[in-house]
């Protein structure tokens, strides 16, 4: 049985999606979900404001301990899933730059792969310990979370 | 006693004014009664306490978890990535 | 008010996910869904087979219309969508190949754009005019489509 | 009479052994007189003439569809891009 590949990492480089959508390309593979963040300057949602840049940081053994985790869950959840590519880009990033990777590879599209990635985003918002602070044009601020994990997660 | 290893990220980090800290606790702490202790002896971190989330060894930990010896503790607010 | 960007094409270069993500990234956007399609090498679902290579083919100024009423298909059902990016290649192509690309940009990620993206890929292979020849170990055949567009489409 | 130019793609293509041809067809013929027209000077396109997609200058046309002068007219099975 092939082994799928997963890929897991936080990162200060630039996130380069053909290289990471080539390295969980199989040759059964025919469909990939990806999603991508990225820095906004301008939020109309909320409380509206520019930003300047984000600085992020991350606990970075327990964060891709946890992307890894994340990647359990998608296949425990998803078995058509063939490759998982999850990357956190940290350091100072400015607005249009990408941050966040997640992306899933299956045969077929129609099997859950959107769906898988759409998950992976969410958990890893809620469990992959990173944070980030918003430096804009009245000052800087951190990034306040609300998820509380439970045991076990 | 127990040696233990405390690291701070984010908010929590700014008040502490440190990344980590090397500490000797009484061998049956509980995650509760350390932060109870960090709230005493740093009092910028004690208002942060009650939200904090709190890891033993890179695992989300909860009050009632008994801190082991050599431990790697980390505290820090909820996630905000992506 | 910004213009969103909106690109499609019919190409026989790679497509690169890096430069077409970049050019439907605003100062507003904070997320993208990104479809790719690759050539399987090995197909497992229905009649079991392999592929040597893809022989794709299309009709390229309608394709390219087609493409265009995608999109607007898109900005129709999800308002929130900024960029949108719609590339076909054709030509002869390998497995692990990407074929597709369908990229969708918004403010955030709970506003639609996965659905998004998955309602344009879904669409391309509806109504736009490409077709694919498949050229395994057995000799070649065209692969069939199965949608008949209804008028207006 | 009017002049028009049929466009053949995919298995079409390969049944017709052309990609394109020129044609004179009467004014008023519709796409449904035009397939069948297709389907007797071209045997080998009769079947086909059953399931074939039909455009008239780029947009899907039906059997009802009067052929306007000039048209570019393609002819193609269902898509099966992507």
């Amino acid at each position: 049985m092939t082994q799928f590949p997963t890929i897991y990492s936080i990162t200060e480089s630039e996130i380069d999606l053909n290289d990471l959508l080539a390295k969980i390309t199989l040759t059964s593979t025919g469909a990939a979900a990806i999603f991508t963040g990225m820095v906004r300057g301008v939020t109309s949602r909320g409380d509206a404001h520019e930003t300047e840049y984000l600085e992020y940081e991350s606990y970075v053994p327990m964060a891709e301990e946890k992307m890894k985790q994340v990647a359990d869950e998608i296949r425990e959840r998803w078995s058509v899933v063939e490759g998982i590519a999850i990357v956190q880009r940290i350091g100072k990033l400015y607005p249009k730059t990408p941050t966040v990777l997640i992306a899933c590879t299956a045969a077929h599209r129609d099997t859950g792969v959107f769906e898988a990635a759409r998950y992976g985003i969410d958990r890893l918002k809620e469990i992959v310990p990173v944070w980030k602070k918003e430096i804009g044009p009245d000052g800087q601020e951190w990034v306040e979370g609300d998820y509380i994990p439970k045991p076990g997660e | 006693m127990n040696r233990i290893r405390l690291l701070f990220f984010a908010t929590i980090r700014d008040r502490a004014g440190t990344k980590s800290l090397e500490m000797e606790i009484p061998a049956d702490m509980t995650i509760l009664q350390l932060k109870e202790k960090l709230g005493t002896d740093y009092p910028n971190l004690k208002e942060s306490m009650k939200s904090v989330l709190v890891t033993i060894n890179r695992e989300y930990a909860f009050d009632e978890a008994v801190v082991p010896p050599n431990a790697e503790i980390a505290l820090f607010p909820p996630v905000s990535g992506g």
